[in-house]
């Protein structure tokens, strides 16, 4: 099979999805050809093919953008739509939490809104504080929407896929770090179901529960820690919220031992929903307390050694995995 | 201005009755203590929202705002399940879960009543950019406020709405008051209808009171969005003649206000057209006994009907809870 | 001592505040005397005393009300700016996190943003699905911002003084059910600082952790169980973001048992970073796991019953704490 | 027009070439490899920013976005500290912590950088009320983008500049250019000044490529604010004549447009009005190589300065960790 980048895999993903439904169109800043197909390619050479009319560049106006996706998943279409950045939420929360959220529950299920906001973020880009939030946590409080985001080509392709396909918005979050990652392609109509975690390793010591990028760390400190003779469970969530309860109690019924991570600041983060919900479900097969890891809490600095000081550091994971199992 | 024909006005009378009897009423049940809900009074509008609906087919997309109960019911939402929705029954429209502020029955074309004001017109313009896409030719109507135009949401639809040349309407009914703050203290602007030239687009102010200023205005809006020539801003100057919201204080209301919108008072005007155009008293008489008697009778299906399971809240979340 | 409601109490800090220092003035919809002084009257009487300069009514323009009380807070001002409901933070939450919360970080401390966002919420009023929402999970998340929530007058009083007092941002909660509540008025340059927790009650079975409005719920439900026999510990937050670690700790480990309670929805709610918090650093004094209780995780429905059935159910804190205690 | 005296006139040559050579420095370095930070361009904005600057007075405050390196440079930061910043270094006005898209330097009335589309405006507002509050006399100065104009932000903030009559000047750079959106593909609007109308608000669209243009709209705002009449929206017509930030790619520009904006290029347009008025090639040259050196210095000073202390992570976050 072919590799492909995230990239690629996101717009393979997007370009099937037209294809196979009329009804599916893509807004937002710089996304359509004129502008060079968005300013991560993620919609390149989709406007030749479907028309600038389905592959919308719109004024910066984010509220407009994302308003303009739920009147048109109202009227039925599945729109994708894009907040260059995730930040930028910041300016249309409304759109998202009090309607697109909403409308299918206070329209007592007359109309549903099938909608995918596609956003990117990181730490490491060299941003600055108000371009690389994570802000899953707003989104995984609020009902009635999926959050979603892959770790690799193929869960981007497939997640993408099943995210367009479902009856709710979405919030799909690419990880700017993450674009360039490369793996087989698992090629046309590939679809990762939403609310399903992958065991991105398995292991039985200790279950390390996280998402996106830091996945990849979670892997490489696996990968470490084999060779000490600690054997990791790595669980990818693919899906925030809901997230798959199931595979999570699960894997930590069998290791013992629990560990969340992700890049988001840790108080108040994904983390401790799932760190909360372990320790309530998993009682008595804890071994010890339910550890989280975060980034540091303030905003993410300037300076690329602060920058890289402020993400969870993989000789945190270590240490805390370490302290978990009792071999520290 | 061309003249309106007879049908037309007697069509726009009877929105506009059905919106003033709906008014009158849901204040009697309130005052009576039947019922206690949130309701946002639309005495002194009514013409606005009967003409604009009355300009409109059936099919065309509405948003509307919590102060909406005159696009619903002109608009056509079936009387038990507006009440039934009002009064938070299972028969309601939402099933009671959106209540008077949410009214969605996407059968009239009610495609969303928002109560975070100015979130409606980015919506319209999705609702409108659907239309385009797949050329069904509906237009889209979305109705706000004077104080929703100060907005972020107004701003970024407005300029959204002329670039795509959207079949969508704007009209902003002025009623001078955003909550307890009158116009002037909420914008130096000399009129909303001004900010349009700033997108390119066409937008015009209009007596809401003067059934020949509002119904033509809302035809041309119409027709120029339904020939794919994009979107107009129309500005009904109205009046609210009561308080924001049913109970709520209107004491800061200057007597002047309150003299010239007692003046203005958009129900005898139009009581005097249709004599004007020789209807006669006994036949207006009639359209509103009737009204009043569905009215009736939809309170009372509404009083009677069953309240929504309490398991409701549990559905229709997110697909999976449908 | 007089007799205050928490509206009053509300009104007498602020007014305090603005007599003592001139750089204190207030924001939002509706605040001045032209309409009624707000339209929970919280900003009553004030432009008559300090005049429109210090009391503006704004247009409805949430933006720009935070974003006025940001520059003005940045030039050595202490604005109280006003969001009418809290579901509006929707149309602002870029003002409020990407500046008001990161101004002095991303300033290196040169820009320090003294402003307090007065909100009001609450589940039971009737205001359907877009006006009932707790979000202070949210600004929980975000770096740089203190969430303040009183549960009573005398508090209301202490709290609104200290925020105001604050030399960074406060997100200030008021529950719309709240504001008639009646209590003895602790007086002039009465505060309560931040950061500090209340134990609104004392016990030895349990730990009861809320805030707000369920604080009340709390103490009913602590009065019954007493004569059950079971004693419950009520802590009152009060700030809920950087919260009292060293109270709660110190009172789970006293009790061996702990429960959070909130309005707001559940799922990755406050109570989450509390149960995750306490289960990590009491786990050997805790005698089972820690549990959560908070509103139905869908929009809050319209229909009254609905509505009530939505918020967290004294029968079920019962239930939990028997549960809990083993007496179930 | 009034003549602009010729020390006003070297004035804005020197903030203009400051700006300049800053930003031909930038460029140098990012293109050795030297330095690996996010930089937008001001290449073709320099006019602007500087006889923005030069209108005002040392303490009135300046909102500046990302590719504020023009209104930074030219308001006075000094360059070592800019620089610092700008290179993540301890020594930098924010420590490293804010970078390039957050500069802020409060001796110098740099308020604040950001780097959120639109978000300056509201924040201008709350420096002018406090201002206007506590009657300090100053007058903010906020400079945005064509593309910012369609963001809510800057609807809110103008009309409530305009209800205030705060102290505010709304300086819209238009370079044509929102990331790789053209004017004409953001909006419909004849000019983005034109929008100041439906906020009863003067607007004024001048060529920032012209001295004599820009300066005098400048000078006029300014006096306007300062004289408690209120904001003005002056819209300065110019060119990007680089890609968004340094290193992206431009592709996108039609071969006329770059014909266009080269042949508008405000630098030998300045040079050509120094000339006529009697500066010679030397004291120009000398103006610049005096820039130069000082920017040299800085840069110098800059690169070995020392890295923040990692625990900065930790401080600054509240009062408390200050
Ligand atoms: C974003 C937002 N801010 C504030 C409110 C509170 N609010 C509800 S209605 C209203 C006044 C709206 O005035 P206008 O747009 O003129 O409509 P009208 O009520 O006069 O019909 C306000 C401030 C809200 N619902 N949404
Ligand atoms: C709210 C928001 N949306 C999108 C962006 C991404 N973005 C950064 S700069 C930019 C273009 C801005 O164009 P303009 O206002 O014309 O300023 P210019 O870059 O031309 O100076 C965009 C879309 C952002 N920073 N903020
Ligand atoms: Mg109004
Ligand atoms: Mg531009």
């Amino acid at each position: 099979m072919a590799q492909i980048t995230m990239t690629q895999a996101l717009n393979l993903a997007i370009d099937e999805a037209m294809a196979d439904d009329p009804g599916v169109f893509c807004l937002g800043e710089d996304v359509a050809a004129k502008q060079g197909g968005g300013v991560f390619k993620i919609t390149s050479g989709l406007t030749e093919k479907y028309g600038p009319n389905r592959i919308r560049a719109t004024p910066i106006s984010e509220t407009a953008i994302i308003g303009a996706a739920v009147g048109a998943a109202l009227a039925g279409q599945r729109p994708i739509a894009e907040i260059m950045l995730m930040n930028f939420v910041g300016v249309c929360m409304d759109q998202i939490v009090n309607h697109a959220a909403k409308l299918r529950f206070m329209s007592g299920g007359q109309t549903p809104c099938p909608m995918v906001i596609r956003t990117t973020t990181g730490v490491g880009v060299g941003f600055g504080g108000q371009h690389s939030d994570m802000l899953e946590a707003w989104f995984a409080h609020v009902a009635g929407i999926h959050v979603v985001t892959p770790s690799n080509p193929a869960d981007a392709r497939g997640l993408m896929r099943a995210s367009i396909d479902a009856n709710d918005p979405v919030i799909f979050i690419e990880n700017i770090l993450c674009y360039g990652l490369k793996a087989e392609d698992p090629g046309p109509g590939y679809r990762v179901p939403l609310g399903k975690a992958a065991i991105a390793r398995e292991g039985t010591d200790i279950s390390l529960i996280t998402y996106g990028r830091t996945v990849l760390d979670a892997l490489a400190v696996a990968d470490d820690l084999a060779k000490e003779g600690i054997s990791v469970e790595v669980i990818d969530l693919r899906t925030i919220a809901p997230y798959d309860e199931a595979t999570v109690l699960a894997s930590v019924r069998k290791t013992g031992r629990a560990i969340t991570l992700h890049e988001a600041v840790r108080p108040f983060g994904t983390g401790a929903e799932i760190a909360a919900n372990i320790q309530e479900k998993c009682w008595d097969s804890l071994k010890g307390p339910v550890r989280r890891i975060g980034g540091t809490f303030s905003a993410v600095p300037f300076a690329s050694h602060l920058e890289q000081a402020w993400i969870p550091q993989k000789s945190d994971m270590i240490a805390q995995i370490k302290a978990s199992v009792g071999k520290l | 201005m061309a003249e309106i024909d007879r049908d037309k006005l007697l069509d726009i009378y009877t929105r506009t009755m059905k919106v003033n009897r709906t008014d009158e009423k849901f204040r009697e049940l309130l005052m009576g203590g039947k019922v206690a809900v949130m309701y946002y009074c639309v005495r002194g509008q009514e013409l606005v929202s009967a003409a604009a609906m009355a300009a409109l087919e059936k099919d065309d997309y509405v948003v509307c705002t919590y102060r909406g109960q005159g696009e619903q019911t002109a608009k056509g939402i079936p009387m038990e399940k507006w009440w039934g929705e009002c009064l938070g029954k299972a028969t309601g429209t939402c099933k009671g879960k959106g209540g008077t502020m949410h009214i969605t029955d996407p059968d009239t074309g009610i495609m969303v009543t928002t109560g975070v004001v100015g979130s409606g017109l980015p919506i319209a313009n999705g609702l409108a950019m659907a239309s385009q896409n797949n050329g069904d030719g509906r237009v889209t109507l979305v109705s706000f406020g004077d104080g929703a135009a100060n907005i972020g949401g107004f701003h970024e639809a407005m300029n959204m709405a002329q670039l795509y040349k959207l079949p969508v309407i704007f009209l902003c009914q002025n009623n001078r008051y955003g909550e307890h703050t009158a116009y002037a203290d909420h914008t130096d602007s000399p009129n909303i209808a001004s900010r349009a030239a700033g997108y390119g687009m066409p937008g015009v102010t209009v007596d809401g009171n003067d059934v020949h200023q509002i119904y033509p205005a809302m035809v041309e809006a119409v027709a120029r969005a339904r020939r794919g020539e994009g979107p107009t801003l129309v500005e009904a100057m109205c009046y609210r003649m009561m308080g924001h919201f049913f109970g709520a204080d209107f004491s800061y209301m200057p007597p002047e206000h309150i003299a010239e919108m007692k003046a203005e008072d958009p129900l005898p005007k139009l009581r005097q057209v249709m004599l004007e155009h020789q209807f006669t008293e006994e036949e207006l008489d009639k359209v509103v006994a009737d009204i009043n008697a569905q009215i009736d009778a939809a309170v009372e299906h509404a009083l009677n009907a069953p309240l929504p399971d309490t398991d409701e809240i549990y559905k229709d979340v997110l697909e999976e809870t449908a």
